[in-house]
């Protein structure tokens, strides 16, 4: 079952630019660092989709090469990412993004 | 041919054996994997070197595999066998095992570092591989890889006995002082390699006869800092302060370093590169003179060491000087040949040394040795024959080479006899050295107890290394010959005046040496005590002050800078620095708050301003 | 919509969920009396003693079926809800890439050019129903039965990702009809045997078999993540378990084993066509067949291990032999060009 | 068949939105993993399975399995629902949408540009891998890097300080 399908480049980049900007209302919006997280994957993987579309356009594997770096790097900022979360959770006791403000003069 | 490979792995595969073990292993297992490597390597060694013979001596490669691929820049790793590397390869991998094999002996109860077996035998071998690469490798590339490896390994191993921190300061010292010279090699590298297009040492040499006309600037240039490389390795003045204090490693090290390995690698890359020498005459006069001076100074000093390390090791830098000079007057087989000699009596000289220290619990002062030459036979014996043949007496392995450089060197269009005087003067005290050194050691009374506790892993290498360096000289190199311009034959025959003063010198210098040092006479007392012989002797003893030279004029000035600089002018610069940054900050930190969502806000807000604009640009 | 090219692929989705959860039903029968047979006791051999005791196993559902189907009150109901449906829907969903017989016999739901993959992204998001069940259940033993699942799973994720790669390598796809066909002349047990053992080891722990199943250790956890699960719920849990083992024991025996394929001499033998489909069905059947004995006996033969343990022996042990078995393969395709 | 890309797309959009604005850190990773999982479909529509299965096993399959780990080890229930809810008034919706929105629609001004298909073909794992192999070699080392710098980084954040440890002993 090898099939793929001819859709409107543009549809499929207007999905990624929309939840592209979902994503960053999400990073804007939340204050719970886990949703901020969650929010960068989306945004993330919005990227993904438009690399990937972008790839299918031409038939070329340099999309789906770009899509694995993202996700390469979505897998160590996650890492790095959620341990900063456990960390800031045992030294604040909040998952507030702003707890850890202590840097102001 | 197929073989070629296995000369280098061998020693590759002991040393990782031996380091990633991490000294876990029985000793003995330690002893046969470090000195069964080197064997292994040296019978493959025999075998291609058969072979080699049989095909009419033909270079011969072996591609290994590709280093990288950049560009046009694709460094292989090459080998390349020729009569050169060949008999290179025959001395490093030959004498190297003798010298491992003593060895097992010598640090078997080793008291410094009981620990220390498995470790000493990984860095030996490692020692003898990156010896290997460089002279087997058919890139500059590769050959530079092995001439940092054997840097690397020449520093752990001087300071093998790492507790004493002057042990420490020591490999220091060498690791710092031949890195100058490795800068000059790596800027001589780079250099040819712009200016040729490539680090394969064959096809630069074939490129640098086309491009360059004969007097070569390019050419002077490049040899020079050749000349620089080879200056840190092979220690010749002015780098040559760290080879006596390279002392400070375990014997067996010392033997490795001055005769198989690291001092013979600058002589081997002048006559690897002999094209741009013979290209540049400028930059092989300097060369000449590179190894008369290192020559004359070195046997100077060797002639009032206590320290009877110390002493072969400023013969070394003579003998090194010799086949430099060599070089530099175009008796290239001949110097080579000196190198193969001297890796025999040197290796003899070092180990039979080290069977006395041994035998005398590691005291090293001549001053408190004598009248061992009944206790200690083999020791004694092989001492007496490799001292015979470092003086270069008469039908001695040391005799031939060193008389046909200096045959050579007289022949010498530019300076013939100054090079040819000075190397005579040079053989003079060398036999006086030596005469020296022997009736200290082994003569007069005893003044330390001596046990001797060599069994035949150590008597088995002196007894062979006294052969090799007896009869050495009658091998011949004609292989050599085939590689590098003839220059050995020279227009005296063996007994014209020249040669027959050049025969002389050595007995010369043995007759008074036994005259002064023989037994204690009024006169030579007297006059060795005057103020200016004490003068004299300190200022040798000091290796001509290059140690007190170097402090005054590059450690000294340096701290003085260092010190100067301490509270001066060029902090307000840093200052002024300081004090904008702290300014600016403080209108910074007003926004840089440390709330991730505030970033994340002007982030965003930034990325709308940017597509607003692009969009207005674009759509405009 | 125009019709798929392939609408006999659509009608095998059918009989193959059904055969594979009755397979599973058989097992729950088949596990027990085989334990019992090598614990040297009876087993289930009561009702219906002439087909020996499988009666039990019809009771057993029965009596599932009929349980009160209880939703904890304190748990995320939502969650308690969809975790048996997650496990036991993306098992059930790594059957659509098993091909049960040769390529021309049509026996297969899709053949696709990711088919491992898809075997492999089933087994992570069967992750989730565990996690989840464990989430939902909030209760202290489910939690840490879940975590320990999640921990285990995704660890033993990667190296049995990382032991098919050299199978891949050697047939140059990653469709499983590929990977069957090319070990015409010879199986891979040969030249992969060390990515077998990785392999076999990492099914046991993602399907959390015994003696891997420290996710719902009685001793420690009591039941672990399906400790407040009942009913029919609890039954889909169980059914997953027994489909895991199906698809594990198929997926060695088609990287591994040849697939359908006979041993090369008499392969040979066999004549193209229906006999061919026919034969290499029975052969495959007869292959996973042996594959879940074993599978049992190990359960019979071998202690728990602890939790330590079994993480310290994938991370310090498995992954670095598995990245070696690439490596290797790599080395030696390079090699022999 | 193409109906099935829009469903999905709206599968996508519908779950994406409920994730921003979901009160339960759980929820909202369901959430996420339905939108991943819609999102592999279109992967996979668009012909490139490679990348569709890597979206499952690596996205769905690994990191979003680490978000709901640490979900589930902070503990993060019904408790935090009600802070989720005093942190998240709908005032506050309010200027992100201003500056999104515009964004959005500048993008989507953008991109009607003039119409184009995609090509229709499928692009294999193979093609991936010689790509990924060759010219894209050096990337590959890179990410490399950045996996392990990851992984130390990790490691050296996940470990319990040995001060701390005192205290808690």
């Amino acid at each position: 079952m090898n099939f793929a399908l001819s859709i409107p480049l543009e549809h499929v980049f207007v999905l990624a630019a929309a939840l592209f900007c979902i994503g960053l209302t999400g990073v804007l919006v939340r204050r719970n660092v886990m949703f901020v997280l969650m929010s960068l994957e989306v945004m993330m993987n919005a990227c993904g989709l438009a690399f990937v579309a972008a790839g299918a356009r031409w038939a070329q594997a340099d999309g789906q090469i770009m899509f694995m770096f993202i996700l390469a790097l979505a897998a160590a900022e996650v890492a790095v990412a959620l341990g900063i979360v456990l960390q800031l959770s045992r030294r604040f006791d909040s998952l507030d993004v702003d707890a850890a403000n202590e840097m102001h003069s | 041919m197929d073989a070629l490979w296995l000369i280098p792995t061998f020693p590759l595969l002991g040393f990782l054996v031996l380091f990633l073990s991490q000294g876990q292993l029985p000793k003995i297992v330690v002893a046969i994997v470090g000195a069964g490597s080197i064997g292994l390597a040296a019978i493959v060694a025999l075998v291609v070197g058969n072979a080699f013979m049989d095909a009419g001596a033909e270079p011969q490669t072996q591609l290994l595999w590709t280093w990288m691929r950049v560009g046009g820049f694709v460094p292989e790793i090459r080998l390349y066998l020729d009569g050169l590397s060949l008999v290179m390869t025959g001395v490093i991998t030959g004498v190297g095992f003798l010298i491992h094999v003593y060895a097992t002996g010598y640090m078997w109860d080793d008291h410094e570092e009981p620990e220390g077996f498995g470790r000493f035998f990984a860095y030996m071998n490692l020692f003898v591989f990156a010896m290997l690469m460089l002279v087997l490798g058919d890139n500059l590339l590769v050959l530079f890889l092995g001439w940092e490896g054997v840097g690397l390994c020449s520093y752990l191993l001087i300071g093998f006995y790492h507790r004493d921190p002057n042990n420490g300061y020591a490999a220091r010292k060498a690791f710092v002082v031949t890195r100058v010279g490795d800068t000059f090699m790596a800027l001589g590298l780079f250099l040819l390699f712009r200016e040729l297009g490539t680090t394969e040492i064959q096809a630069s040499l074939v490129a640098a006869n086309i491009a360059w006309p004969e007097g070569s600037t390019m050419a002077t240039v490049i040899g020079l800092l050749f000349l620089g490389g080879a200056m840190g390795k092979s220690a010749q003045v002015p780098l040559q302060t760290w080879l006596p204090d390279a002392m400070a490693g375990p014997t067996p090290v010392s033997a490795l370093i001055h005769a198989a390995t690291m001092v013979t690698a600058g002589v081997y890359l002048i006559a690897r590169m002999h094209d741009i020498y013979i290209i540049s005459p400028e930059a092989q006069f300097w060369v000449a003179v590179t190894g008369l001076v290192t020559l004359l100074i070195s046997s100077c000093t060797a002639l009032v060491q206590t320290d009877i390390k110390r002493v072969l090791a400023f013969s070394t830098m003579s003998q090194i000087g010799y086949m430099i000079m060599a070089l530099g007057v175009g008796a290239w087989s001949a110097a080579i040949f000196h190198l193969m000699t001297h890796a025999f009596f040197k290796a003899l000289l070092f180990l039979a040394s080290g069977s006395v220290i041994l035998a005398l619990h590691h005291e090293q002062d001549m001053f408190k040795m004598g009248g061992l030459w009944r206790k200690l036979p083999i020791p004694f014996m092989s001492m007496l024959v490799g001292s015979v043949a470092l003086a270069a007496l008469p039908l001695t392995s040391g005799f031939f080479s060193k008389d046909a450089i200096m045959l050579t060197a007289a022949d010498n269009p530019a300076a013939g006899m100054v090079f040819w005087g000075g190397a005579a003067v040079a053989a003079f005290m060398t036999a006086l050295y030596t005469t020296r050194m022997i009736l200290l050691t082994f003569f007069g009374e005893a003044k330390t107890a001596a046990h001797d506790s060599s069994g035949w892993n150590m008597n088995g290498p002196l007894v062979v290394l006294c052969g090799l360096a007896l009869g050495g000289g009658w091998f011949g190199l004609g292989i050599v010959s085939g590689v590098l311009p003839d220059g050995g034959m020279t227009t005296h025959d063996h007994f014209s005046q020249i040669a027959l003063v050049t025969m002389a010198m050595p007995l010369v210098g043995i007759l008074t040496g036994w005259f002064v040092f023989g037994s204690s006479r009024g006169d030579v007392t007297q006059l060795l005590g005057t103020v200016f012989s004490e003068n004299v002797r300190r200022f040798w003893y000091s290796g001509w002050g290059f140690d007190w030279l170097y402090d005054r004029a590059v450690v000294a000035p340096f701290v003085a800078l260092a010190r100067m600089n301490k509270n001066d002018f060029v902090d307000l610069v840093f200052k002024l620095a300081a004090s904008t940054t702290r300014g600016v900050h403080h209108v910074l930190a007003v926004i840089q708050n440390g709330r991730l969502r505030w970033y994340a806000w002007n982030m965003a807000l930034g990325l709308v301003v940017v597509f607003v604009v692009v969009m207005w640009e674009v759509m405009g | 919509m125009e019709l798929p090219p392939n609408i006999w692929s659509y009608v095998l989705i059918l009989p193959i969920a059904v055969g594979t959860l009755v397979m599973a039903l058989i097992l729950v029968w088949w596990e027990r009396r085989l334990l019992g047979w090598w614990q040297d006791r009876k087993g289930p051999n009561r009702v219906w003693r002439w087909a020996g005791g499988f009666g039990q196993a019809i009771a057993d559902a029965v009596k599932l079926l009929a349980k009160d189907d209880w939703v904890p009150p304190f748990g995320d109901r939502l969650f308690f809800v969809l975790a048996p449906a997650i496990v036991a829907g993306s098992m059930l969903m790594a059957y659509v890439v098993v091909p049960w017989a040769p390529r021309d016999s049509g026996l297969i739901i899709t053949d696709s050019n990711i088919a491992v993959l898809w075997f492999l992204a089933m087994s992570s998001l069967a992750v989730y129903g565990v996690l989840l069940a464990g989430f939902a259940s909030n209760n202290k033993y489910a939690l840490l039965g879940g975590l320990r699942a999640a921990a285990q799973m995704v660890t033993y994720e990667v190296f049995m990702a990382l032991s098919l790669m050299g199978v891949v390598v050697l047939a140059g796809s990653f469709s499983l009809l590929d990977i069957v066909e090319d070990q015409a002349t010879l199986w891979n047990i040969g030249p992969q045997f060390v990515g077998f053992v990785i392999f076999l080891l990492a099914g046991l722990a993602e399907t959390h078999r015994l003696p891997f199943d420290l996710p719902e250790a009685e001793h420690e956890l009591t039941g672990g993540f399906h400790t407040e699960y009942s009913g029919m719920k609890f039954g889909l849990i169980m059914a997953a378990e027994y489909l895991g083992l199906i698809i594990t024991s198929a997926m060695i025996v088609l990287l591994f084993f040849g697939g359908w394929l006979l041993p090369p001499a008499l392969q040979a033998l066999v004549p193209a066509g229906l006999t061919s489909t026919v034969v290499g069905l029975g052969v495959f059947a007869a292959k996973i067949v042996v594959f879940i004995n074993f599978f049992i006996l190990l359960r019979a033969a071998i202690p728990r291990p602890r939790y330590d343990q079994l993480m310290s022996l994938g991370w310090k042990i498995l992954l670095p032999l598995s990245l070696v078995n690439v490596l290797g393969t790599g080395a030696w395709m390079l090699w022999t060009g | 068949m193409e109906s099935l890309f829009y469903i999905a797309a709206v599968t996508a959009l519908a779950s994406t939105v409920s994730v921003v604005t979901a009160k339960n850190a759980s929820h909202a990773l369901i959430y996420l993993i339905v939108s991943l999982l819609s999102v592999a479909v279109i992967f996979f529509l668009l012909g490139a399975p490679f990348a569709a299965a890597l979206e499952v096993v690596v996205y769905a399959g690994a990191i979003v399995v680490l978000f709901l780990f640490v979900v589930m080890m902070l503990n993060l229930g019904k408790g935090s629902v009600a802070r989720e809810s005093a942190w998240l008034r709908p005032n506050m919706w309010i200027l992100p949408c201003l500056l999104t929105v515009p964004l959005f629609l500048g993008l989507v001004y953008v991109l009607s540009g003039q119409p184009v298909q995609t090509a229709a073909a499928m692009v294999g794992p193979k093609a991936v891998g010689t790509q990924l192999f060759g010219p894209y070699l050096l990337a590959v080392e890179l990410a490399g890097i950045l996996l392990l710098a990851a992984l130390v980084g990790a490691y050296h954040l996940g470990r319990r300080y040995l001060s701390e440890r005192r205290e808690e002993v």
